[in-house]
Parts: C-alpha cells; structure tokens; sequence
C-alpha cells in the first residue's frame, strides 16, 4: 500500500481554494445523495468526478480504481441482498429466478435488485464525494477545518502527532521488510507469519523508542505540554468555482424537489 | 564580538538511571560566544549527554551549568528561556519534527514561547525565506529528501533566534553538495552573531570549519584550543583514536625544505588556502599550471 | 422474463467473479462498511450509539494526559503504530495477503478505552488516507471495531487469565475472537440495514455473515496466530 | 583472481509505484568480481534502488540483471539463491536487525535458508568469533552501541558467504576509529575472496580504498572506472556537485615543478604513500625529518 491519496492531495490544482469551502461542498452534496433519488445522485457522481478529474486534475485511472476497490464492498454484499430462501410454497409471484432445492426455494428477489440498484448509485455518489474531500483537501488542511469547528484540542493534537508517525513508521516497516527480504525472509507461509511477528515486534519496540526519542526532540523546543502550531497558507476563493458550486447545488436541489424527493 | 562565555559548565557528573558507569563526569568547560566550535570524541563519549545537559533536558546529578554567568535553574520559566537561547539540532531531524507541514513546523517552537499569532506567521514566514523553505512551505514533512528535513529542524530551531546552536551530527547521511549548503548556511547563521557547537565525527570538517576544538574522551573534556593548537599532534589524537585531519598530515608530510621556503608556514585549512601557501613556487612561472589550478 | 433472467444471472457471475478477482488483496478492508452504504437514518443511529463511548474514552484519556502530557506523544504514536498495522499485508492462513486489524493486541497493551478513541482515529485515517470505510458511516463501523473488538479483546484475555488459562491462549482467543466480534457486529448492522424479504433480520444477519465469513474467519485465525507471535517476541524483550 | 563479471545489469528501469520519476533508468554496469567497488552519487541518484535491484528485491521494469552471466529469474528458489550470494548491509543497522540477541540474528539468514540446526549454529559460532562479538551474543540488540549493531548486521549477511557484498553507507554516524576498524574488516571480507561494492558519500574513503568507482547521477551511471581515472577531474566532478578527493585537489596543487623532480608522479592514495613520494627530497638529510614523519 502506498499512501497515494495523500501525495495527490497535495498536489491538487484545486489546492489553493479555502479547504472550508471545499469540505463544505462535497458534504452539502453528501446530504443530497442521501437524501436524494438515483438520478440526482447520478448526477452528483458525475458532476462531482468532474471537479476530481477535471478541476482538481486527479489522474483518471487512479480515481477509477479507487473507485472500484470501493465497490468491493459493495459487490461483496450484492448476494447477500439480492438472493433470499423461502419455502417452495411461499416462492414471490415476482422472483426474478429460482433454484427449487427440495422444499426450498433460492431466488432473486426483484425488491433485492431494486434495492441493490438504489444503494449502489447511492453509494458510487456518496464515495465520489468523499473522494473529492480525500483528494483536494489534504490532511494539514483538514485539521485547519476540525480546529474551526471547535474539535477539542487534544483529539486535534492526537491526530498531528499521528498523521507525522503514520509515515516515518509505515516507512520503518517497509524498510524492515526489505532487510528480512534481504536476507531471505518470507520464504513461504509459515516461516512469513513468523517473519511478519518478528517485523511488528521490532516495530513496536522502535516506535517506543521514537517516543523516547520525541519526547527528548520535542522537549528540547520548548515542549510546555501543548502541541500548538500555526499555519501560513493563504487560500484563494475562486468566483469562478464558487459559482458554479451554489449554481449546481440549486440546481440539483431543484431537480430533487421537482422529483418528489423528501427535502 | 567579546569573547564571552555563552555557557559554562562546571564539575558536571551525570549518570543515567540503571546506567552503570556515568555519562560525564567531572565535566568542566566554557563555551565561548561568537564563535563556531566543534566537538569531537567517539561515539559514546559524552557528547550527546553534554548536549542535553546544555539545553536543561538533563539535570546534572552533580556540578552546575551556568548560561551567560547565571547558574540553570530547573523550574519551568527559566528553562523555557534557555531552550528558546540555547538551540539544539538533534541527529536523525526525525526525532524533532512534529508537525503536518513544514510552516506549521516551524511554527511549533515559536508557540510554546506563547507570542502572538501574528509575530508568530512573521516569524515563520522570514524564516522560510531564510533557509529557502518558502516552496516546501505547505508540503507535508514525509515528502520531504533528508536533506531537507535536516533544513527544517535547523529553521525550526533558529527561528528562536537561540544565543547558541548545538549540532549533533548536522553531516551525516548528507552528500557532498548536501553537506557544503549546510555549511554555507552555518556560516550565515554564525555571520548574523549566533556562537554554534557542534558535534562531529568529521576531522576534515573541524579542520576547515571551527574556530575553536573541544575534545571529549570517556565523559571527560580532554583537550581543547583552537584548530592549530588541538589538530596537529599525531601523537595525541591517535591516543584518542581520533587522528590527524589528512589536510594536517599531508602538510606535515610535505619535505621541511620546503616549507622553510615558503613565507606563510601555518598549516592551510582549506585547498584554496593551501594553493595561497604554494603559489609562490608556480609563481616563478616556470611553466604554465596544470588546468587544474586553474579555478 | 427471460431477459431479466439473463440480466440478473449476468450481474450475479459478474459480482462474484469480481468479488473473488479484486478481492484476494484487499480482503478485510470489505469490513469496512463503505461510505454511503447505510441509510441516512441507520447512519445517525450508529453515530448516536459510538459517540458516548468515544467522548467517555476521550474523558479518560485527557485526564491520563493532563498528569502527564507527554502521554499525548505515546498516545499517538500508538496510534499510528495501530494504522500502520491495521495496514500491512500479512501473510494470512488463506496463503494470500491480508492484514491484521491490531485491535486485540492494542486493547490488550493499552486497555480497551484508549483502544475505542485511538481505534477511531485509525478509521478515520483508514478513511481519509485509504478511502477504506466512510465519514458517515465511521459510526458503524468504530461501534464494530473501535468499541466491540477491544472490549471483547479485553474481556476474553481477563476472563481466560481469571479462568487461569494459559497467556497465550488468552492472547489468542482475544485476538481471534474480536475479530470475529466485529465482523459479526458488523453483519449485525447491514442485517438491520437490509432485512431479508423473507426471514426478516435473522435471515439476512445469516447471509451476511455467511460471505464474510469466507475472509473472515480464516483472517481471524491468522491474527491470532500472529498476535501470539508478536506477544511471545514482546515478552521476550 | 581472475576479472570476470559477478552481477551485471543491462537496460535497467524501475519507477515506484506512484512516482512520477523513475529512480533509475537505463542502467547499465557490472560488478567485477575480486574487486573493491564504491558508488558514488548525491542522495536520491538511485543508489539505494540499484542494491535492491541487485538482491532481487526489486523487480526492474525494463532490462535484465544478471547474476554470474545468467538472467536473475524472479521465482521463489532463485532468489534464495540470489539473496543468499549477494549480501545486502542497510545503511541504518535497526532496518536490518529483526531477532532478540546478537546470537538470533546472525542466524536469521541461515536459518531462511533451510540449513540444519547444527550447522546453523556452528556456523553463528564462527561469525561471533570472526566479528568479536562471542563476549554480546545473547545481549539483546537493543542494548548495543551503534557500532555494534553496525557490526552484527554486518555478521548476520557474512555468515551466509556472499559472493558480492553490498554496503549502503556503512560509515555514516561510526567514530573515526570505528570506521577504520570495519575498513579492517571489509579488507579481511575482501581477501578472503568476497566482492564488495560500497555506496558511500565519502569521497577520501573512495580515493583510498577502492579499487574501482561507480558514480550515478539521475538515475544514470554516468562514470566508472579506476579511482585514478574517475576521481582526478575537478571539473568534471564538479559538474557531479561531488568535487574531488582532498588528497587529489592537494596533490594536484602542489607546484608542477615539485613533482617533475619525482620518480613516481602518481597521485598517491594513502598518507604513507604521499610520504614515500616526497621521501626523496627529504632523503637528502639537510636535515632531521619532524617528529611527525617518525611513526
């Protein structure tokens, strides 16, 4: 696994809009999803990979396989929606295919599909969005947003100090993995199990001793107890872009309600 | 600049809880202010203690520190001043970084000072420029080469604006051109009136670089003095099992003959010096010089 | 009625084919209810039911850092140490890769509160740095393995040392068994999400878990397997 | 020894997943058997990827790498094979060292390859006492000096006898005692028969030791040859932001004509060899050499 999401985030040509503003797009269109009929949220999907792709300049084949590595959860729960047991004598007139098994009967149901068919354009919507956070938000700026939401301080400084280790011990234990690698570890299951426990041993004594070492690091600038920082970035809003996302929401709003729809 | 003493040790004793033998012991020196000092020794010798105990991260079980005349105090106002006068650069830039983004970095030591946001950003914002950070200013730390990461720690550590820089190990890992930018920048930070310490392994490095040598061996200061005073006994550096710098053995090899010729007989401490000393001889223009001396 | 047949057998060979192609890799991330999966209304409800535990761990936890705030270093080095784990592929009893979800052997190091709060914040990285899970649906899935798995973890390793089983034993059937709490959990919630046309509830917990369990249990075992590795190497040092 | 080829690459590419730039490409050496290689090249010129494209760790893209003339094939078996005779040392030892004690580690790659427990243990036994480490064998590793755990993870890739020895840095952070002493012991390595190729950023180190210098850059191999082929161009070094060795820029500076007088107008590669080439003027006697030039 490479933390891919995060390098493309910081490189998003989006970057340089209020991370606000965009964390407040991509939800108003995550409540219109949840809220909303198929078509809306078709719309939403394609209007939102739009800004992906097009705006933020996101690579397609890498939106695409998120998008699909996703949907995995989705298509692992498609049987268990579409295929019911009954009785042979209580088959739905409407079953869309059966398979009789002694008093049995295994069949599609058609309320299944129906249902398969609304979660999954609700779901593929609702994950564009927040593909859109994922990747023009990146995480230093999401934290700006948590802190202007009054997120409690210590679950902000938690998260800091997190996000900075995710990734000097994720890079510890490729490194590790390499070395055993190296010296012709992972030959086979069994000894690769036993590998891996020695592996995520010696990555929890380092990270005790990055804490060790941290608590010297930081104390050593003046550690009082608080991890507060400042951020610089200037943001730039973007008329253009502004525009466009209030338009596009009354209008998908619109639709909703000229639909039916329950907002 | 007087030479002042910035910080002063004296009879420091410490020993690490379950630790056998002490750290340092019996530890006395000066730091001078104004000045670039490196601090040799083998690994294990002290140094690293030596540095936390300049800073206040370790209270000497014996013997007292003393910044610019007044003995540390160990309560929490005076030791915030201390860290914000006396900078420390650890080794790996790892073990100092704690933040998202460069910026916020940076940031983080100037907050714990607890000045106001706005001189905070200014501060920042200078010292991006200073050290050439201003693009990598929203990157995210992980992205970062080693050699720039070790920027950050330097700028984060300087944008304090600390009386005194400890270094520990600033080269390691770095490369050539690496390691001649780091230096380039030391020499501003040293241009601009901050006294720097640091520790080395590198011989060549504290031959061209410091102005003033300490030498540590066992937990003890066994020898300092300026670079000629310190780095020219083969005998005495070998004990240490440190050696001679090869610039100071090469010119202690050169035929006495020749030297006695030369009108300037201090050992050169870097090739362009050395080449100086030399010129004389190829100024007699007997032939052309070779292309290389060209530069 | 033909042509839907033919529809409906096409989707069904297709959805497994790519079930079981895409999937091998990835395998316990299909834990991870994705985003917008769950009805706005069964969302909520899970977010209602995680907040109290989240906000109770996070009371302990501010009062543990308040003595001593360097804990906050440990706390989210630990953190981090979890999602690492939480990401690495494994090799897996299956003979393919997968990853251990490190909540038995968290709860177990750091006790279960700390685990809901440093759990939580691993899904929220798992979904914001992965894309695995979702914003709206990290209610249900921290109740499933923030909260359940550690505590379950936690119980079952206390109640196996009171019961005077072997430590490692304990270690085991923690680690195996949260994992498979939380996969239960987990199929407990699509279950009354998406009740069955017929069997209601029940008969759509079954069928939940019946797929699941094709990754899950043989996940399970392997994480006990190699929490148990992990623990006698710790205990060694 | 005869010069035949040990590890050869041809064409090589490799990009990381998701990295814009490949780390190397086109790559195309070969690794002479018998002999004491360096690499040079600033930080993130490909080095690194070079060596685990070499051990088989990373799968090239485009090109072959050959191991004793035939193709390295990426199947389970060959690649134990490949691990177990060309030996790969990281540049940080905690990358490497995965056991509880020094005794369990050296064993680590001897027991991947499947080898009987007796001769696992003999085997562990000669390494300890090869690499005096018989007195730390049941110390646990996190107990150790870092020059110690430089030396058991030097031990645990020895015991498996490589045919080819890879070191990724191995001096960066050693004293310099330390350092002298793994040179003591890589020229043991080397005599008894195994290659080495060594990355380093070290040039006095390269001057002094290799028999043969690679230099990269951008991915590229850019130079290779004999030291006193590759290391003597200023300019061309320079263009490398990698600059020469001090022994040759000082030797270089010395005035031409000094060294027209000299039999042996070599550029000198050790002290004692600058010494032996200046000898001569100082064999005249006109007077007692300084105490220096004793030892």
């Amino acid at each position: 696994m490479s933390m891919q999401i995060d390098t493309l985030a910081y490189g998003n040509r989006l970057r340089h809009l209020p991370p606000g503003q965009k964390v407040l797009f991509a939800c108003v269109l995550l409540v219109l999803v949840l809220a909303g009929q198929p078509l809306v949220q078709w719309s939403i999907t394609a209007w939102i990979s739009l800004w992906i792709v097009a705006y933020a300049n996101i690579p397609f084949s890498f939106y695409a396989k998120m998008v699909a590595v996703a949907s995995l959860f989705l298509f692992a729960s498609l049987p268990a929606l579409l295929i019911e047991i009954t009785a042979a004598s209580h088959l739905p007139a409407n079953s869309l295919y059966a398979i009789h098994v002694s008093a049995w009967a295994v069949y599609l149901s058609k309320a299944g599909l129906e249902k398969a068919v609304i979660l999954f354009s609700r779901s593929i919507a609702s994950f564009a969005c927040l593909s859109f956070i994922l990747l023009t938000v990146p995480f230093a700026e999401m934290m700006q947003v948590l802190k202007r939401l009054r997120v409690p301080t210590l679950i902000c400084e938690l998260l800091m100090v997190m996000y900075r280790f995710v990734f000097v011990i994720w890079e510890a234990a490729a490194q590790l993995y390499v070395g055993q690698q190296a010296r012709g570890g992972y030959n086979g299951i069994r000894a690769g199990l036993k590998d891996a426990g020695m592996l995520v041993r010696m990555l929890f004594v380092r990270t005790m001793q990055r804490y060790r070492q941290l608590s010297i690091g930081l104390a050593a600038r003046g550690f009082q107890g608080d991890l507060r920082v400042l951020s610089l970035t200037h943001y730039k809003r973007s008329a253009r872009h502004e525009a466009e996302a209030v338009l596009g929401i009354v209008l998908l709003a619109g639709m909703e309600l000229w639909m039916g729809g329950y907002l | 600049m007087t030479t002042t003493t910035l910080l002063q040790a004296t009879g420091l004793h410490y020993t690490y809880p379950g630790a056998k033998e002490p750290a340092i012991r019996d530890l006395t020196l000066s730091v001078p202010a104004g000045k670039k000092s490196v601090l040799l020794g083998r690994n294990g010798c002290g140094k690293s203690t030596l540095f936390l105990t300049a800073n206040g991260l370790c209270r000497p079980d014996e013997g007292t520190v003393f910044w610019q005349g007044k003995p540390v105090t160990y309560d929490r106002r005076s030791l915030l001043a201390l860290r914000r006068d006396v900078g420390l650069v650890l080794q790996d830039p790892e073990q100092q970084l704690v933040a998202g983004t460069v910026a916020e970095d940076i940031s983080y030591g100037l907050c714990n000072q607890g000045l106001p946001d706005r001189e905070v950003k200014e501060k920042v914002q200078a010292a991006l420029e200073r050290f050439q950070l201003t693009e990598l200013a929203d990157r995210p730390l992980h992205q970062l080469s080693l050699g720039q990461k070790k920027r950050v720690s330097l700028a984060g550590v300087m944008v304090l604006s600390p009386q005194l820089l400890l270094l520990d190990e600033p080269t390691a890992y770095l490369d050539p051109s690496q390691t001649r930018r780091l230096i380039e920048e030391l020499e501003q930070i040293h241009q601009a009136g901050t006294a720097i310490l640091m520790a080395t392994h590198d011989l060549e490095l504290a031959w061209s670089w410091a102005d003033w040598v300490f030498v540590m061996e066992n937990g003890r200061l066994v020898m300092q003095g300026e670079p000629h005073e310190v780095l020219v006994s083969a005998e005495e550096l070998e004990a240490l099992q440190l050696g001679l710098p090869q610039m100071v053995a090469l010119w202690q090899a050169l035929p006495v003959r020749w030297k006695e010729q030369m009108t300037n007989r201090d050992i050169p401490r870097s090739i362009d010096e050395w080449r100086a000393r030399l010129a004389m001889f190829d100024s007699r223009k007997d032939e052309k010089p070779g292309y290389l001396l060209k530069r | 009625m033909n042509k839907n047949r033919l529809i409906a057998t096409g989707l069904l060979v297709a959805a497994f084919t790519l079930y079981f192609t895409l999937n091998v890799p990835e395998t316990s991330y299909a834990m991870h209810i994705m985003e917008g999966f769950l009805p706005a209304g069964w969302a909520i409800f899970w977010w209602v039911v995680f907040l109290p535990f989240f906000l109770y761990g996070l009371r302990s936890i501010s009062k543990i850092v308040k003595e001593n705030p360097e804990l906050k270093l440990l706390l989210g080095l630990s953190g981090a140490f979890t999602f690492v784990l939480s990401a690495l592929k494994m090799p897996s009893v299956t003979g393919s890769s997968s990853h251990p979800t490190g909540t038995g052997l968290g709860a177990v190091l750091f006790g279960p509160t700390a685990m809901t709060v440093l759990g939580s914040f691993v899904l929220l990285f798992q979904a914001l740095l992965l894309a695995h899970g979702g914003l709206t649906t990290l209610g249900a899935n921290a109740v499933s393995m923030a909260i359940v798995g550690p505590f379950v973890a936690y119980g079952i390793f206390r109640l196996n040392t009171r019961m005077g089983g072997g430590e490692r034993l304990g270690i085991f059937l923690a680690a195996a068994l949260a994992d498979l709490a939380t996969y239960i959990v987990t199929s407990i919630q699509l279950a009354l999400a998406f009740p069955a046309e017929t069997g209601g509830v029940m008969a759509s917990f079954l069928k939940f878990a019946g797929i699941f369990a094709i990754t899950q249990v043989p996940l399970a075992i392997s994480e006990g397997l190699l929490t148990v590795i992990v623990w006698n190497f710790l205990k060694a040092y």
